[in-house]
């Protein structure tokens, strides 16, 4: 393939970690061929030049603030496909945490008097603020979903991102579950794909990649509290990543009851 | 067949020559518990297990699989997978035994499994007898699979200080007239091994509240049970029983190409049943939506579709679902909860 | 002579951040690096979370030293609730944390320092003209990305690490193999020496304070006293008269300063501090260099970045022949031996020293944080730098004083993502 | 010697069942846009042998890389034995990199798979075909079939229904058949547009304008799976028996060779005992409609 009718991809960044960008240059250590079958004309963190002119954009990081809306409608404006990369971009990630708090007293937490001086707004996912095609799920991304993503992108198909729970996974790989340890785990509600990275290293999952569409969440928040959890501590564990989603449900239901 | 004696003190060298010429398969421990590996070190087999979360069935269906490479740089080219390597499972429990059978079965019906086959004959089994239940899960003496007469290519009874040896197989005494150190049976032997056999049935519970062989007309007559709805409002859909299952065949085909987009692989890789894709179509019609339909699809095949197709039930009663659902949904749960309906309705 | 130069952006560097440089009349009138990154309050969203996610949280502030973040946050808590961890705890954790250094400094000298030197912008038109370099690279990336991960999972965020120790532990095989090809990468490691000693440095001398850890036993990254290169020693629990934060408009990360206008941290003071603690092939590496404390040249901080991944190397093989001595065996994690408190952590992470200070409540939850960012405490250097550096480089064209100007930022290896958390710390 | 091997536990696979997950190539000879979603490919089948397949009967469709897809055959056997025809609706991936081949182009084939309509039995019968939307792709398979062997069956009457004047598929061949003198054609679509003159409404409002010798009367239909419930009520309602009424049912396939479970109905696979059933057949499983 030569240059040029390679697809031109570009990576961006918002308010996030860049773990999610690491991690697809450290994809490039199993799969360095992707040199040879996508042209990056931007990525920041990377290199210098800053090409304007792509097919593909990959976005990481959640929108905080107001003025970074205009960059990302320029985005969507040029690009043909958008790319949530990671649950930061995809979901809002930790950066949603703080709405949890009232804004102006983490505003106050953070930079005592001078809180004017930063501009900052509720933190969310970019779809909140563009139409997304396609997310790539998880705080950090995985290497082997992102190249199965570009691979898919390349033949005009769907991004192969699973919609079942994470225990599929889990179970494949004969990992005791951390029920059964005595410990709890999102794994019944979390979307698959990262191979239960977390509870083969004997973590519980956070549901850093959000959950599946069609959850059974009654039974999940039953099954918590048959394990000594207390709706708080529930909620606590099921905002780490996903507050934006639990709140904007919250206020729907508000809103709903309120009438 | 005729029964030998393998002193426990010669099952390392069995092993350890049994391992230049064949992938040997077996339980060894792992995260305080045990799974099926594939053995390196004769001293990690663990004759001695309870149960594995994995059926050793992943070394006949493993959970992926290429069905073929591929080479799409000239119109198409494709290549079969390489044959199957030759593979002992050594110390499989007599409901394995009984779900490969069934396996053999499905694979080898109308259109033979070209995949499933070779692997299949490529592999010897060396099954164990079960001395005690696993835990309180298994059910393996309601399903009858407590033992197990056929399947098996040697049978292995632990004595004491040696295993009692059936052979089941002409490649099963070639086995270990080729690799073992045995001795034939002695009178005492066979008296001991009686004792054995005699002491062990005693320590299994029944579980079922009715007879297996009522099973399939039970659900034949509990279709539309509310039952199902019940269930379906408790599970979670996250298909750790069927995953978990040594009877469960169901696979999903997906290609995977390289980033050249040239060479690739189609695989196959296990399915289940529960999850919400599994019956949807494009266009996004799905034929088993709810949680309850899908429960319900899961628990006739065991005890009833299976049998119609192929003659086995999809059953053997090893508990691994019972083990793995977190909402405590258990064969044993669903059948007597549904033979109670029956009776209390006046049904039976 | 009139010049602007003002760079949106700096690329090749970690989050975001601008340099604004204005000369009127051959008169420096302007000279900042402004942090532009959003705002992130990690400290705010703490509240209120179990101590248990504290670390989980705290390494979403940074992708590239997530490692160090967690560390120095389970360090934290454990401190508040009266933990000691366990001897394998510690060498786990020192293990895994080498993987991060190396991990940080090779990815800073091969893909966004060495572009500069080699005329390119970026490391991808390297990729076919000197392919050698890339495979080096990222073959030397991948072993740090192994060692963590055997460790803890995964780089970007560890998993396996908690407080009072670990839910998963490597296999003795596994820490075979990484030392085999630990032993193996030597090779990488002296050619990277050797073609980094070979790059035209740029020349540029300005003396500062140079602050960072330090422990009688090593060269030290997890735990120790505060030390200053103009003389002082303070424990980590004083960090807060060393670092002094205060806050400037154009900037969204706080500025620091102790016993000058500004301190470095980093690589290069490290290097300064611990010279004696390097492994000898670490300071045969530093010979090649020309490299003897104190080292003032800025520019060097990456040089110093090359020695350290040579101790890294050294350090994790005899990390792990320890290990191996005793053998790996799981262990549960110690538990609190208080309920609640307050403790401070303190790591050299890869750009220098890391703070974090947490108040833990009596039911658990996190009652009060504050981050202390090295990256921060390197901007006032920062600025300090550029302003005498521009007055020297004033005759060059606009292009070559930028690129000048880059370089030094890019040679701080700023971690913008990582700084912009901020300021009073609210004690609950 | 390995001893596994020279003792089969099961019986080894004949050489075609080698071939069971293999796709055999075939090339695209010719690709006619029919609407906006469908286009019919005509395949040319290697060394001319036929595909040998019955009305009714699916190939599973390959695009290595991408996947593959279980088409119905819609051309006749009677027609031509040196090709084959496929419809396909664009709805996903792989029925999209399909659309986007080009003639001369190769694509995998496996099959034909699974039992067709039992065209012996409806020798001597009236015929009544009701396809909805897509469903004319199989159907137009037996239909051609059965013109081609006009004289051998008695009434032939083809209700067929679209959602609106464009999705109407095989245009030409519907006006061939509707000028034919022993074919009986009633279109109908949902919503029509200006052009449209014709009926509309849904597929069963065409039964109000038919009347049928129920006795002699076989029944063939096929659409999307809201369209049987009503059909079937129609057809039930002209006095046509459960035997005589076929169906060719939808479902998930992977396989298609009765191992993967997807297109599992109760305890039958539709891939093996289907796609064609009587209504009789089905009308115990309680999934099957
Ligand atoms: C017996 C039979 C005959 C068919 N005949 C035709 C026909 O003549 N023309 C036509 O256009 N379509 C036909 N279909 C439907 C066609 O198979 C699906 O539209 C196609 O599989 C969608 O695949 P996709 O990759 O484009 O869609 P995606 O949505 O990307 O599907 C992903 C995968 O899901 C599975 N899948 C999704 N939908 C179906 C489905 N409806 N049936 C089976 N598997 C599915 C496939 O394995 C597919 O690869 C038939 C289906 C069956 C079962
Ligand atoms: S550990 Fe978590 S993901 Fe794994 S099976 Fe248990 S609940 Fe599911
Ligand atoms: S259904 Fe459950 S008990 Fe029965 S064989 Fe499967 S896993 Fe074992
Ligand atoms: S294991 Fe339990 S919860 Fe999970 S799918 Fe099976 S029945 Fe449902």
């Amino acid at each position: 393939m030569s240059q040029n009718n390679k697809p031109k991809i570009a990576f961006f960044d918002f308010t996030s970690c860049e773990g999610c960008q690491l991690t697809v240059i450290d994809s490039l250590q199993t799969h360095p061929e992707l040199l040879d079958v996508v042209n990056i004309v931007q990525f920041r963190e990377a290199m210098t030049e800053k090409g304007e002119d792509y097919q593909v954009a990959f976005i990481e990081g959640s929108c905080t603030r107001e003025s970074d809306e205009a960059r990302l409608k320029e985005i969507r404006q040029q690009a043909a496909v958008v790319v949530a990369l990671g649950t930061c971009a995809h979901l809002g990630g930790v950066n949603t945490l703080k709405s949890l708090h009232p804004l102006p007293e983490v505003r106050r937490y953070v930079y005592g008097d001078k809180a004017e001086w930063y501009e900052t707004y509720d933190a969310r996912p970019i779809e909140a603020v563009i139409p997304v095609d396609f997310a790539i799920p998880g705080c950090p991304i995985d290497r082997n979903e992102f190249i199965g993503a570009v691979k898919a992108l390349l033949l005009g198909k769907k991004p192969p991102i699973p919609d079942y729970p994470l225990c599929v996974e889990c179970k494949l790989k004969e990992n005791v579950c951390l029920f059964t340890r005595g410990q709890v785990c999102l794994g019944p509600v979390t979307r698959a794909g990262c191979d239960a990275i977390c509870p083969t290293y004997g973590q519980s999952c956070e549901a850093c990649r959000g959950y599946i569409t069609n959850p059974n969440d009654t039974s999940m928040r039953n099954l918590l509290a048959e394990h000594e959890m207390s709706v708080d501590e529930i909620t606590t564990m099921y905002t780490m990543f996903t507050a934006y989603q639990v709140r904007e449900k919250l206020m729907q239901a508000e809103s709903a009851s309120g009438r | 067949m005729s029964l030998h004696i393998l002193k426990k003190e010669d099952l390392t060298e069995f092993l350890t020559k049994l391992l230049p010429d064949y992938r040997v398969a077996g339980p060894v421990k792992e995260n305080g518990g045990f799974a099926f590996q594939e053995i390196r070190n004769p001293a990690d087999l663990e004759l001695d297990y309870t149960t594995t979360i994995l059926p050793p069935k992943k070394f006949l269906l493993p959970t992926r699989e290429v069905l073929f490479n591929f080479d799409n740089s000239n119109g198409g080219e494709i290549q079969p997978p390489p044959p199957a390597i030759p593979t002992i499972i050594f110390g499989m429990h007599t409901c394995d035994v009984h779900a490969v059978q069934l396996l053999d079965q499905v694979f080898s019906a109308g259109h033979t499994d070209p995949n499933y086959v070779d692997r299949r004959n490529q592999t010897l089994i060396i099954s164990v007898e079960c001395l005690s239940p696993c835990d309180v899960h298994s059910f393996c003496k309601s399903m009858g699979t407590l033992s197990a007469d056929e399947g098996y290519d040697l049978h292995l009874t632990d004595l004491g200080d040696s295993y009692a040896v059936d052979i089941g197989t002409q490649a099963g005494r070639q086995l270990l007239e080729q690799y073992a150190q045995t001795s034939m049976a002695t009178p005492d032997n066979v008296q001991r091994l009686n004792n054995v056999l005699g002491e062990k049935w005693p320590r299994f519970p029944y579980r079922l509240d009715f007879d297996v062989s009522d099973l399939p007309s039970l659900l034949n007559m509990t279709m539309k049970s509310p039952l199902w709805n019940e269930l379906g409002e408790r599970c979670l859909a996250c298909a750790a029983c069927t995953n978990v299952c040594p009877t469960c065949f169901c696979f999903d085909v997906r290609d995977d190409v390289e980033l050249d987009l040239r060479h690739g692989q189609r695989v196959r890789a296990w399915d289940s049943c529960q999850l919400d894709e599994f019956a949807t179509v494009a266009g996004g019609h799905n034929f088993r939506t709810s949680r309850a339909l899908r429960q319900r699809h899961r628990f006739m095949r065991k005890g009833k579709y299976i049998l119609e197709a192929h003659n086995y039930l999809g059953c053997v009663g090893c508990g691994r679902c019972a083990r793995a659902c977190l909402v405590d949904i258990t064969p044993v749960g669903v059948f007597n909860d549904l033979h109670r309906q029956l009776e209390v309705e006046g049904r039976l | 002579m009139s010049k602007r130069i003002d760079v949106h952006h700096v690329t090749r560097v970690e989050g975001h951040g601008n340099i604004v440089v204005e000369i009127a009349d051959s008169q420096l009138k302007e000279c900042r690096f402004d942090v532009v990154e959003t705002p992130r309050f990690f400290e705010a969203m703490l509240r209120g979370r179990p101590y248990i996610e504290a670390s989980h949280i705290t390494s979403r502030i940074c992708g590239i030293c997530a490692t160090g973040h967690a560390t120095t946050s389970l360090r934290a808590s454990e401190n508040a609730l009266g933990i000691k961890p366990t001897w394998q705890t510690e060498l786990l954790r020192k293990l895994s944390f080498h993987g991060e250094i190396l991990d940080s400094h090779i990815l800073h000298v091969y893909m966004l320092v060495a572009p500069d030197f080699l005329g390119v912008g970026s490391v991808i038109p390297l990729a076919s003209s000197q392919p050698d370099i890339v495979l080096r690279a990222l073959r030397m990336k991948k072993l740090s990305g192994d060692i963590c991960a055997a460790v803890t999972g995964r780089h970007t965020h560890p998993i396996a690490m908690t407080v009072g120790g670990f839910t998963h532990f490597p296999k003795n095989g596994e820490l075979e193999i990484l030392r085999q090809q630990l032993e193996a990468a030597r090779a990488d490691v002296d050619a990277t020496v050797e073609l980094c000693a070979s790059l035209p440095w740029p020349q540029f001398e300005r003396d500062t304070e140079y602050i960072s850890l330090t422990r009688p036993d090593e060269y030290a990254f997890i735990d120790g006293e505060i030390i200053s290169s103009d003389g002082a020693r303070l424990p980590i629990e004083s960090y807060q008269q060393v670092t002094n934060e205060y806050m400037v408009p154009h900037s969204s990360a706080k500025f620091t300063r102790f016993q000058r206008d500004s301190y470095m941290v980093g690589a290069l003071a490290r290097f300064n501090n611990n010279y004696e603690q390097l492994h000898p092939r670490a300071k045969a590496a530093a010979a090649a260099f020309g490299m003897q404390p104190k080292v003032t040249n800025p520019y060097l901080n990456t040089a110093a970045q090359v020695v350290e991944i040579v101790h890294c190397v050294e350090d994790s093989i005899n990390i792990i022949d320890q290990l191996l001595q005793k053998g790996v065996a799981p262990e549960d994690p110690v538990p609190p031996s208080t309920q609640g408190g307050e403790g401070v952590g303190a790591c050299e992470v890869p750009r220098g020293i890391l703070f974090h200070h947490y108040w833990i409540g009596e039911d658990g939850k996190m009652t009060g944080a504050n981050c202390i960012i090295p990256t921060n405490q390197n901007i006032a250097n920062l600025e300090g730098d550029m302003k005498s550096l521009v007055p020297q480089i004033m005759d060059k064209p606009t292009e070559a004083m930028q690129l000048d100007l880059e370089m030094l930022v890019r040679a701080y290896d700023p971690c913008i993502s990582c700084s912009v958390h901020l300021t009073k710390v609210v004690r609950p | 010697m390995i001893i596994a091997a020279s003792h089969p536990t099961v019986a080894e696979p004949t050489l075609d069942e080698r071939q069971l997950y293999l796709p055999n190539f075939v090339r695209i000879l010719d690709i006619k846009p029919l609407t906006e979603l469908e286009k019919v490919f005509t395949f040319e089948l290697p060394n001319g042998r036929p595909l040998g397949h019955r009305p009714g009967q699916f190939v599973e469709v390959s695009v290595l890389g991408v996947g593959e897809a279980p088409i119905s055959i819609s051309s006749s056997p009677s027609r031509s034995s040196k090709s084959f025809e496929l419809c396909v609706r664009r709805v996903g991936d792989v029925t999209s990199a399909l659309h986007s081949l080009k003639p001369g182009d190769r694509v995998g084939i496996r099959g034909p798979f699974g039992r067709g309509f039992p065209f012996e039995k409806f020798r001597g019968k009236d015929l009544l075909f009701a396809p909805g939307g897509l469903g004319l792709a199989p159907l137009r398979s037996l239909i051609n079939q059965v013109i081609d062997e006009r004289a051998m069956f008695g009434r032939v009457v083809i209700l067929y229904g679209a959602r609106n004047p464009g999705e109407l598929l095989f245009k030409d061949e519907l006006k061939r058949w509707d000028e034919m003198e022993d074919v009986e054609l009633y279109l109908t679509v949902d919503r029509g547009d200006d052009s449209w003159t014709g009926n509309t409404g849904v597929i069963t409002t065409l039964f109000r304008n038919i009347s049928v010798y129920p006795r002699n009367t076989v029944a063939a239909t096929c659409g999307p799976p809201i369209m049987y419930r009503f059909v079937m009520m129609e057809l039930f309602g002209k006095g046509i028996s459960e035997g005589n009424i076929w169906l060719s049912l939808e479902r998930r396939m992977k396989c298609g060779v009765g191992k993967c479970g997807h297109c599992q109905i109760n305890n039958v696979y539709a891939c093996q005992s289907g796609p064609v059933f009587s209504y009789k057949e089905i009308k115990g499983l309680e999934e099957a409609l």
